[in-house]
């Protein structure tokens, strides 16, 4: 009880929760849920860009990718620590995420098929994630906020990395051109979908709201990203492939066409081009190390034997 | 000059043709950790590899683009030893230990060059190699005296790469020349050092230099084996679809 | 006609990419005898390839080797299931255990097409194909009936390759036109069939199809996996090195 | 001694020995050397050519390309069962191969590093394999005369098949031409260098000829293989990288300029730059392939145990 009103005053004060402090079990779960979805999403999201690391075309965006993808792994690492403060460890959260029984965002199983999609997933992808994740550098429990902090400044320093990659594609031969708009013909629809679904259809985002971890609606944020990308696409002499986007002057509101939900539903139950083949490279490396960590584990185990000894 | 470029040329391709393999690992390692220290790894080859690219490109009125994306083969003169399959991490660690190894060595003579802009990349490049001598070392450690499995694998991926060791230390007419000028020493003098320590973490392992023959080599003459067509066909193909386009 | 070409190439396709991946384990397959039997499969496949290419280039004045070489990924037309990995030896028979039932009940219903051309490839084909059939379930039964190991890995081998099943037999505007005109039958009528036979198999292997949800597929369409693209840098690297040359 | 007299007699009437005939220790010793060695090279030289099977440039030469290597395949097959005639199981030779205790011919031990190389070891190596074994179809081993009278049949299909890349090659772009040009210049020698050291320093030629296995000397054959190519080659509209090569109208033989016998040790005793990549590579295909083979075993007794229960 005592816990329960310290924790309404957290909450209602706009603080901090940190681990050692009370928390209602609900709150932990819906907590451990997002910020493990959140560091799997990562983790698999490495995958989509890894896939044109050996291929890049420049030695400069060659160099650039290898790091943005070696980010990603710092990100999973960071969210993962983050988790693990909530009482979950990461070689659990890694077996569920294997088994199939742990959600990533579901963009990352639709494939890279071209270059130009290091661009489009820069810009509309991460683009998407930063608007999500800023008011998430505010949320009520404190490691996951500063870990967010981290998160979104190398975000937006990706963001721009993709924003350049079209921008160099679109200013370049009509082949690139044509890749630049296709790629972001394919991906304006997955990246505004990241936002959730729409809000009368999102159970649970009111008591995130509640608890400060949510800050704003998924339309809300939804609408923001598109006002910032209709801006941003004009500069890149690209067109978003949504006839119907306008700015509502009554709602001082951007809107957006209609989404096939449908498709987003499939590939959530598993139904995309790429969910078996992102679970099964993550469950190939992960065996695969299995020995490597063993033999870790073995060695400073041995060493530490032999310092107690000493 | 020319000799000079072409020295340029070999290093700089030793450090392309490993940043390729490394670069797979990214996504593939046996955990988060290692996926950022052979990306760094990777990064840090192909950032070295890249000023010695535009440095030979230079001579010739080449970017470093155009010598990594529209040279054929035979036109690549990077050693055997940074072509050889990634295999297993325990194969991967045993080559990273022999490059890192060598390349130190190479670098702190380098920082010495006669030709400033050879001494100043590799006055950088130095410091980097520091640390992937010690990742592979701790690594070589750790597998060897792991358990039984890890021990077999690290001593099965030495024996795979160990005969690409001979080639590194190779003198020729152009090192010879350019040992001459005080552009570069011989590389056979890096070798006894080389040898003493990695000797050392060898012996603190427990294992052996493997009794395997040395391979003939040829890397530096643009012969290569049959691993760096494939290498080439996956890091050259979009470049090539479209010559002329910039990114 | 348009359509035929179109469609001919769809099966086209699927054997070319199949034949690529299945090329590899020659010199690599688990006994002697198998890398005879994989390589005489990847033969036929090739085989079944080149005949509908052909045809189908012939509609639009290109050889087997202009649409083999000379098309891009999203002019491929093959489904995934052709494009996924190897993998291990279980992957493979199980992908290639679909692929045969697949075929044979497509090839038997194609013999009796009111295109000569093509009904006269097919009734070669099947031939073929029902000998891959009776390699691939003899191996699902060995496997699935061998040892432990062996189980686990077939076991796995279809989970991995079964959400590429539906794919094969989706219906779409071409296949309803060519089945108005008796060129083919749609791919849905199929179905039963390869829902019999193979259920049968793996009955008798006591097996279960895997649980696993399908996939959106879009082969058919050009929308294909990460694969593809890596496929046919290597298949295609040198052809485009020397466009216009004869080999 | 009754078995020495009947051996005797089969060898001075040019007849053949049987599997179940007596045969001194040390002719079976040398048969089964040489059977094994000619197997393992069916079965490593699969490699050299299996590395273009998925870039060869055209459907057509794909096609051809697999057929052949899966023919080596298959005259493996044919030797390691003439072999364990001998009383040598296939697994034992293998195990030896692995190990690096069994030999194969060297020359496969270069790489095949252009398209031009599938026509050169067809015309070259191919060819220098024929005039060795076409001798051996009469060897006084019956089961390896008869595999190799199947086996010189498919070889020379092959060298044809090697001709008519090379010929296609030298008749395309001046890049062809040169990419054949070059094959021949590496394969040359070492082609030659197939029949084994010179006479005189080939000490167990003698004995293998009174044995009636080998007909004709090393040197012989290697004469004979370079006239053959030296009219070939005209054909070709290519050279051979040897200046010093003459008909010499006193001894009616071919001769041929000096051969680098100090490399063909160097590789001989593993220091080609392939040696380690082939036998790793046979290692890993027999290591991989251990579950399979287990489990074939496992099925085929449990269905014999099920079989003899009903």
């Amino acid at each position: 009880a005592a816990g329960q009103a310290y924790f309404d005053r957290i909450i209602s004060e706009d603080s901090r929760i940190e681990p050692r402090d009370w928390m209602p079990a609900a709150y932990r779960k819906t907590l451990l849920r997002q910020i493990s979805q959140h560091a799997h999403s990562e983790i698999i999201g490495m995958q989509p860009e890894a896939n044109w690391i050996t291929r890049a075309p420049s030695l400069k965006r060659k160099s650039i990718l290898m790091a943005k993808v070696q980010d990603e792994a710092g990100h999973g690492l960071y969210l993962y620590s983050a988790a693990e403060t909530l009482g979950q460890s990461r070689d659990q959260m890694m077996e569920d995420l294997i088994a199939g029984k742990a959600r990533y965002s579901s963009i990352f199983n639709y494939p890279t098929i071209s270059w130009a999609d290091m661009g489009a997933i820069g810009w509309l992808v991460d683009g998407a994630a930063i608007c999500n994740q800023v008011p998430l550098c505010r949320a009520s429990y404190g490691p996951y906020g500063r870990a967010m902090v981290r998160i979104c400044k190398e975000e937006s320093f990706h963001q721009r990395q993709g924003f350049e990659i079209l921008l160099e594609l679109s200013n370049g031969t009509p082949a690139q051109k044509q890749m630049a708009q296709d790629a972001v013909n394919r991906w304006y629809a997955p990246s505004l979908m990241m936002f959730g679904p729409p809000d009368d259809d999102s159970p649970n985002s009111k008591q995130s709201m509640a608890w400060n971890i949510k800050r704003f609606s998924n339309d809300e944020l939804r609408s923001r990203f598109v006002g910032m990308m209709v801006e941003q696409v004009r500069v890149l002499g690209l067109t978003l492939p949504d006839k119907d986007i306008r700015f509502n002057e009554e709602t001082k509101k951007w809107e957006h066409g209609p989404l096939d939900w449908n498709e987003f539903k499939e590939v959530l139950a598993g139904r995309g081009p790429c969910n078996s083949q992102r679970v099964e490279r993550r469950r190939e490396a992960h065996e695969n190390g299995a020995w490597v960590r063993e033999a870790a584990v073995a060695y400073a185990r041995k060493q530490a034997q032999k310092e107690n000894a000493a | 000059s020319e000799d000079v470029a072409e020295f340029a040329l070999r290093i700089g391709d030793d450090g392309l043709i490993l940043a390729q393999r490394l670069g797979h690992w990214i996504s593939r390692a046996p955990e988060l950790e290692e996926d950022i220290a052979l990306g760094n790894i990777a990064l840090d080859q192909l950032g070295h590899a890249r000023s010695f690219l535009t440095y030979a490109g230079a001579a010739w009125g080449k970017s470093e683009d155009d010598l990594a994306y529209f040279r054929r083969e035979h036109e690549f003169r990077s050693a055997h030893l940074f072509e050889q399959p990634n295999g297993d991490f325990a194969v991967t660690i045993a080559r990273q230990f022999i490059v890192s190894f060598y390349q130190y060595e190479l670098y702190s003579k380098l920082m010495e060059s006669t030709d400033a802009t050879i001494a100043a990349i590799s006055a950088k490049a130095v410091k980097e190699v520091d640390y992937h001598r010690d990742h592979s070392a701790q690594w070589v450690l750790r597998l060897a005296g792991g358990t039984d499995e890890s021990r077999a694998r690290i001593i099965q991926g030495f024996k795979l790469v160990w005969p690409y060791v001979d080639e590194l230390f190779e003198d020729d007419q152009l090192t010879t020349r350019l040992a001459g000028a005080g552009v570069t020493v011989q590389p056979s003098s890096l070798r006894a050092e080389f040898d003493r320590l990695t000797g050392n973490i060898m012996a603190e392992a427990e294992l052996e230099i493997p009794g395997v023959p040395q391979s003939l080599g040829g890397g530096r003459r643009g012969k290569h084996s049959e691993f760096l067509g494939y290498i080439l066909a996956e890091m050259q193909v979009l470049a090539r679809e479209h010559p002329g386009a910039s990114w």
